[in-house]
């Protein structure tokens, strides 16, 4: 286990120094120019040039990138170019606010998805399963910016049941309630997907389940169906479950973009946007490498859970 | 012993034709599949003879008269916000929508094949080298990877393809990588090996057959996720440019009257993209369903 | 959901209330009527993107001068107190300074500090705090020197020869030559700006975090900031000037048009900016009040004269004269622009309304395409952004004027980008083979259009991103700048413009209206010929 | 009463549709066993011997099977008319089922010893530590060494042998009067199946727990039995005392089946020797 543990652990620091060295590259290529998006349309080349030099964006690349991978090594993630401010007191909020996004829409896509998928698998090709398998491919099959302002116009104007978008109240934003009643429409919105591939997930594995001898066996020994579904087949196809709730969860930290863009709740994903197309190196740079470790991470806790889940594997694992 | 193994390539070979043959047949049976190739062999047609079938330019309309809602007489879907036909720019989309939906997935799919395999099966200094580095871009989420990509090669659609391309790469490849490697450990390999066959040979004719079913597979559920990807980048601005009747780009400038009550100019394409994307799965699930012998045959052992 | 179970009453509650008032409103309410003044509330505003920094003089962006106006005020400041109608340009106004004289060779400025105003955190307010703040955009020896604020400041500061306090009220400013639009710049904002900031905030914060801790004069001082979330101010009640009615302000960025309406008909907030034009009519249908304005505000595309067709000055008329500039107004922009024809906005001293000049005429613009040689006409690209500030809705008015193009064969291609990248893109200077960039800019004082024409500032060294050059036009422009009286000035100014219309340099499109909507129980917004306004007169019923 | 036999089942019916139309994989087949008695069914895979058993159970999960017809009496009473509920508690306790496949039919995330309470608890009203007791009898029964410490492990850490075993414990863990063995022996290694065997041989005699033993192994039948029932495609070709079927089987396929056995054997005495 611990051998298991340091490996993975060590793979996993070579990868955050790949994934800096790819952000770091590709962005060399962006067109924006921080210093022009920052000085707008009065900048002029002598001024461009004269911040340019102050930013040190005028140093060779290797010496700005590894200028900056120190400066990560001492816990200082850099200024940001466009908003001249520190990294890190931007980018955590954001991290933050996308972790709740994410986690809001990992509960629904647990709490939907998994039942879903069973029922479907235990009346397998009858309605219901064709019905429900069809409602979750629908729903990863819309463009969330379009399903977005649907939820929006239904759920916030005509029903007025949560506010439209944002975080929090606007005149008095309040506290952990305010949060969560905001949370509910994009937490459904970025749910769409995952839940969508964890109920065609949770289906097939039970499938499968249903078909293993052992639940014939079962039930020769008398043992009532209820017990044999969501005692035995539950318990099986937990592994396969959470590895998969597992990969949407490192998904949804990325992929909720449009989800805020729509919502307007300031996430991470919408930042690195706008830092993208301004070329702000140094934000990029710390808010991938986030998302990459959390990202990792996600995967190591899964893997490990899963393999403690499994008592085939708990050993070796 | 060796005797049946040196007739093991052939009885393989054998073994995959007949395979191939019932799994079509299993396709045929499968109403839900043909159906959705059904649908999408019929927007292909339409995209290929816009030019015939489209009643009005798609790209100039009359802008004194917009937002005329479906069923207006000459309009049947109506008109969007340039006073541009709907129902012209839906059947020229479809060459938009569908080519940045099917190319960049083969595209990838031929060079996540090449990658793959060469990883799978020479595995060693190189599969190695080749799976970090795609663990790299794991590591990177696909939507942002995208964008990134997109904003280097800026909008257009041969920019919005490509980058839609290179991004999937790493993910067919993987699936391409674990193929390979599970048959690469397969008697058959050996014992064309035993039989030898040169690597090449093995790679070409022993595993490439059986490690492009699951890419198939994969490929053709992707395409229903690109399609939906494409038009977010087009929503962002780094995907395809209006006035192309892409459908991503006709969904997003819909969404700005959507609230003032012209649902129909965003959802109209919106639909169109929802029905290809589903069409695109079920044929995905309809091919790996014809593909799994226990299902073939209908009823289970 | 246990929790917002009750939270979703209250809220359901609200939206019949709403409903409600907006029954009783009605349609009528008009701003600045019904009921008396009185202070306290909070106005939430929905603005259109995020802010960038709030330090005034690094601050780029209409949208973000539109929330540091409110904190930071200049020496000499437009009264924005008048709308429009009353006022086609923002008379000056004593700011900061109380007044000032400027000397009859015209390169001296004497301004007289305003006494007993003090700094939001209590420091006071004196020459030696101005030339603080002069040094902190311009004297690249000074200790606080910001090449940011440099940068963005640049055509305010670049005639300054030297600082000098006589007494401790008293600033002089000393000019390499007369640079007559020096008052008016003084009072500008959008790109950078000459708002005074604390000293004391400056040298505790450094030049780079005192964005996070504005400390300015003005008649609101900063409450909080959650980036993406709001930006809050609350009323300063030791204000040198008349002081607002609001309690507090909050400025919400949602720059999803959807949203933002969706938010005001949520009654999210009171009032948002750059509605999408297909909303205003049922949105004041639903009685929301619109508030419109004639900002300096010019919709306008840079002829690519690196581009062997846009050379030619028949093919740049040809295009004026295709473009249905009225169409778009009333067809596409529902009427929350007016048709373009002056390079210079109304709202400028120097506007001439020559609208006879390009008018919509596709059959002329064919005859002058054949004599030029295009009788087929040709194909180019045009680049434009997504969105942005001042942009209203960029992708559809491109696309209208593709369509407009189309019809004299002119077929365009549209490059799209979004609006960061874009602005770099575009200072860059337009490349070959794209035939003209299209932006929004303006502002009260014609030195604008030195700016983006003068031969000096062809891009990348400047905004002249069309890289135009006219002998003549430059000369012209110099005699305005170093004219000592402002008619003289304007008349050069004037002769500028109509060189400018005549090459077709630049084809103004369209002037932004820059409409606001309002709930009904906002009272006494004003907008001004400005692309900002003030808060001092704004009350909530 | 005593003197009727313990199941006799009569034109039983069992069809399977799909695609091609319906299968009649058991079609009217009629056999009976006393109290305490084995009857070997013996027939080659597909000969409808498994889905016999399977029906007795009525245990044709898959939707597309039915039971068209017949009658399958228990002590009297046909298990056809039975509620799923009566079915329920049956299984298990009057008859239980053991399996081919001892590598997969426990589950793999459960401790033998829960899965052996889990069925005791089922059929009988006794407490966890009672069940525990009688799991450890059960395990001890089917001669499974160091029975207490097993009960602990998990299928996986056990051989197919000690598996089947268990599966053997579970299905007599409630004394039911008829056990219905499905192929327990074919995953198994020779020396293993006839532990296996004997095994079973000695629980019929200790407990009287009569025997369904489904083989396509005359062997088996000749070492357990004493009736068998040869099936083919669907149909009881043949049955009789097993000595007698062996001896001189009359049924042209019974022959042929033998033949190959014989034929089989003495090519391995061959290779062997």
């Amino acid at each position: 286990m611990v051998g298991f543990l340091v490996r993975r652990l060590l793979s996993t620091v070579l990868v955050l120094i790949g994934v800096s060295i790819l952000v770091f590259l590709i962005m060399q290529l962006v067109p924006g120019d921080p210093v022009r998006s920052m000085l707008g349309q009065a900048a002029t080349a002598e001024r461009v040039t004269e911040v340019r030099h102050q930013l040190g964006l005028d140093r060779p690349l290797i010496v700005q990138y590894l200028d900056w991978i120190l400066g990560v090594l001492h816990g200082d993630l850099g200024q940001s170019l466009t908003l001249s401010q520190p990294v890190s007191s931007i980018l955590f909020p954001k991290l933050g606010n996308t972790m709740i996004l994410a986690g809001g829409s990992l509960l629904i896509c647990l709490v939907i998805g998994v039942p879903l998928g069973m029922v479907a698998a235990r009346r397998q090709y009858s309605v219901v399963d064709r019905g429900s398998m069809f409602v979750a491919l629908g729903g990863a099959s819309v463009p969330v910016y379009w399903a977005g302002l649907v939820i929006i116009n239904i759920f916030a104007l005509k029903l007025g049941w949560f506010p439209t978008s944002g975080m929090y109240d606007t005149r008095n934003p309040g506290g952990f309630e305010d949060v969560l009643v905001h949370l509910v429409l994009p937490s459904v919105a970025a749910a769409v997907v995952p839940t969508a591939v964890v109920a065609r997930m949770a289906r097939g594995s039970m499938v499968e389940a249903l078909h293993a001898d052992h639940v014939q066996m079962l039930r020769a020994s008398g043992v009532p169906e209820r017990l044999v579904i969501w005692k035995h087949t539950l318990r099986n196809i937990l592994p396969p479950v959470v590895n998969i709730v597992g990969l949407q969860a490192g998904y949804l930290l990325g992929g909720v973009i449009f989800v805020e863009v729509v919502f307007n709740w300031p996430g991470l994903g919408g930042q690195l946007y706008t830092s993208i197309t301004a070329g702000d190196m140094p934000m990029i740079q710390a808010g991938v490498l986030f998302i990459a470790l959390v990202f990792v991470v996600v995967n190591l806790v899964t893997d490990v859970a899963v393999a403690l889940l499994d008592p085939r594997t708990r050993k070796e694992a | 012993m060796t005797t049946a193994t040196l007739t093991q390539p052939a009885a393989t070979a054998w073994r995959r034709r007949s395979q191939f043959r019932l799994a079509t047949r299993a396709l045929a049976r499968d109403k839900v599949a043909v159906g959705a190739l059904v649908v999408l062999t019929l927007v292909v047609l339409v995209a290929i003879f816009a030019p015939l079938i489209s009643p009005y330019d798609p790209l100039v309309g009359d802008p004194t008269i917009r937002l005329l809602p479906p069923g207006t007489p000459g309009h049947l879907l109506g008109l969007d916000g340039q006073g541009r036909d709907i129902l012209s720019r839906l059947i020229w989309g479809g060459r938009y929508s569908l080519s940045v939906a099917i190319v960049p997935v083969l595209c990838a799919g031929v060079v996540a094949l090449v990658l793959g395999m060469v990883a799978g099966y020479f595995g060693g200094r190189w599969g190695e080298l080749v799976m970090r580095v795609l663990d790299v871009v794991f590591a990177f989420p696909i939507v942002l990877f995208a964008i990134a990509i997109a904003a280097v090669l800026g909008p257009g659609l041969v920019n919005s393809m490509l980058a839609i391309g290179i991004t999937l790469v790493p993910y067919m490849a993987r699936v391409v990588y674990t193929a390979t490697v599970q048959e690469s450990g397969k008697d058959y390999v050996e014992a064309a090996r035993a039989a030898g066959l040169t690597e090449v040979e093995i790679l070409g004719k022993q595993l490439l057959p059986n490690v492009l079913s699951p890419l198939v597979v994969y490929a053709t559920t992707l395409a229903g996720l690109v399609i939906v990807l494409a038009a977010g980048l087009s929503f962002l601005g780094v995907g395809i440019t209006p006035p192309a009747p892409d459908w991503g780009v006709m969904t997003s400038d819909g969404r700005q009257v959507l609230l003032e009550g012209y649902a129909h100019v965003a959802t109209i394409p919106g639909l169109m993209i929802f029905i290809v994307a589903i069409a695109f799965n079920l044929l995905g699930d309809g091919i790996r369903d014809a593909l799994d012998p226990h299902k073939q045959t209908g009823s289970r052992n | 959901m246990v929790l917002s179970g009750k939270r979703l009453r209250q809220l359901s509650a609200v939206v019949i209330a709403l409903a409600l008032l907006a029954a009783c409103g009605g349609p009528s309410a008009s701003s600045g009527a019904s009921g008396t003044p009185h202070s306290g509330g909070t106005l939430a505003i929905g603005i259109e993107s995020e802010v960038d920094v709030l330090d005034p003089q690094r601050a780029g962006g209409w949208v973000s001068w539109r929330v540091n106006r409110q904190m930071f005020e200049p020496l000499v400041d437009e009264d924005l107190s008048k709308p429009s109608a009353q006022a086609a340009v923002p008379a000056l106004r004593p700011g900061l300074a109380t007044s000032w004289e400027l000397s009859p060779d015209g390169t001296v400025y004497t301004f007289h500090i305003r006494p007993n105003v003090k700094f939001h955190d209590g420091t006071p307010l004196d020459a030696a705090a101005v030339e603080f703040n002069i040094r902190r955009m311009w004297d690249k020896s000074f200790q606080y020197y910001d090449a940011k604020a440099a940068g963005q400041t640049n055509f305010v500061w670049q005639p300054l020869k030297s600082i000098a306090t006589p007494d401790p009220m008293t600033l002089q400013l000393t000019m390499k030559q007369p640079f007559e639009p020096f008052l008016r710049l003084l009072s500008q904002g959008g790109n950078g700006s000459t708002g005074i900031m604390s000293p004391a905030s400056i040298k505790q914060y450094g030049n780079d975090n005192v964005g996070e801790h504005p400390v300015g004069t003005g008649p609101f001082k900063f409450v909080d900031r959650v980036r993406g979330q709001r930006i809050t101010l609350a009323r300063n009640d030791d204000y040198w000037g008349t002081k607002p009615y609001l309690d507090k302000v909050v400025f919400r960025p949602l720059p999803d048009p959807s949203s933002r309406v969706a938010s005001l008909r949520a009654n999210e907030v009171d009032m948002i900016a750059v509605p999408p034009p297909d909303s205003v009519a049922s949105l004041q249908q639903s009685g929301f009040q619109v508030s419109e304005g004639a900002p300096p505000h010019v919709w306008f595309l840079s002829f690519n004269f690196n581009d062997p067709i846009m050379k030619n000055k028949l093919v740049r008329q040809a295009i004026n004269l295709a473009i249905d500039r009225q169409g778009m107004a009333t067809n596409l922009l529902k009427d929350t622009v007016k048709p373009a024809y002056d390079v210079q906005a109304p709202a400028n001293a120097a506007y001439v309304a020559n609208t006879e000049a390009y008018g919509y005429n596709p059959d002329k613009a064919k005859q002058l395409l054949a004599q030029a040689g295009y009788p087929n006409g040709f194909s180019t690209v045009m680049m434009t952004s997504v969105d942005g500030s001042g942009q209203i809705i960029p992708v559809p008015m491109a696309e209208y004027i593709q369509q407009n193009l189309a019809k004299v064969g002119i077929q365009i291609q549209l490059q799209t980008t979004e609006w960061i990248s874009y602005l770099s893109k575009w200072a860059q200077g337009t490349p070959p083979g794209v035939g003209w960039a299209q932006q929004s800019w303006g502002m009260t004082t014609p030195y604008w259009l030195y700016i983006v024409t003068s031969s000096s500032l062809k891009a990348p060294n400047g905004p002249n991103v069309g890289g135009y050059s006219n002998p003549q036009l430059d000369q012209v422009m110099q005699q305005a700048m170093t004219a000592t009286t402002e008619a003289g000035a304007v008349e050069k100014w004037k002769e500028a413009n109509r060189i400018v219309t005549d090459d077709a340099a630049i084809a103004p499109i369209v002037n932004d209206k820059a409409p606001y909507i309002l709930s009904s129980k906002v009272h006494g917004f004003v907008s001004p010929s400005e692309e900002w306004y003030d808060l001092n007169t704004v009350w909530l019923s | 009463m005593t003197n009727d036999p313990l199941l006799k089942v009569t034109g039983l019916r069992t069809h399977f549709s799909s695609e091609h139309g319906t299968v009649k994989a058991v079609d009217g087949v009629d056999f009976q066993i006393e109290r305490g008695g084995i009857l070997g069914v013996v027939g080659e895979s597909g000969s409808g011997k498994s889905v016999t058993g399977l029906s007795i159970l009525r245990l044709l999960g898959s939707r597309n099977a039915t039971i068209a017809g017949g009658q399958i009496l228990f002590h009297g009473e046909d298990l056809l008319t039975k509620s799923d509920r009566e079915m329920r508690e049956i299984r298990g306790k009057k008859i239980s089922m053991v399996f081919q496949n001892a590598m997969t039919a426990l589950d793999p995330f459960f401790r033998v010893g829960d899965q052996l309470v889990e069925v005791i608890r089922l059929h009988q009203r006794v407490g966890k530590r009672e069940a525990k007791l009688k799991a450890l009898e059960a395990m001890e029964l089917v001669r499974i060494p160091e029975a207490s410490r097993r009960l602990s492990s998990y299928p996986h850490q056990l051989s197919g042998g000690q598996r089947q075993r268990v599966m053997i414990a579970l299905a007599l863990s409630c004394g039911p009067d008829l056990l219905i063995a499905d192929e327990p022996t074919t995953a198994l290694d020779a020396t293993v199946q006839k532990q296996i065997i004997d095994l079973l041989a000695e629980v019929n005699r200790e407990l009287g727990t009569a025997i369904l033993m489904i083989t396509h192994d005359f062997g088996v039948v000749a070492r357990l039995c004493r009736t068998v029932a040869v099936m083919y495609a669907g149909k009881i070709v043949e049955s009789g005392e097993v000595a007698r079927v062996l001896e001189k089987p009359e049924d042209p396929y019974t022959q042929k089946l033998l033949g190959s056995v014989l034929r089989m054997r003495s090519e391995v005495r061959r290779v062997s020797a």
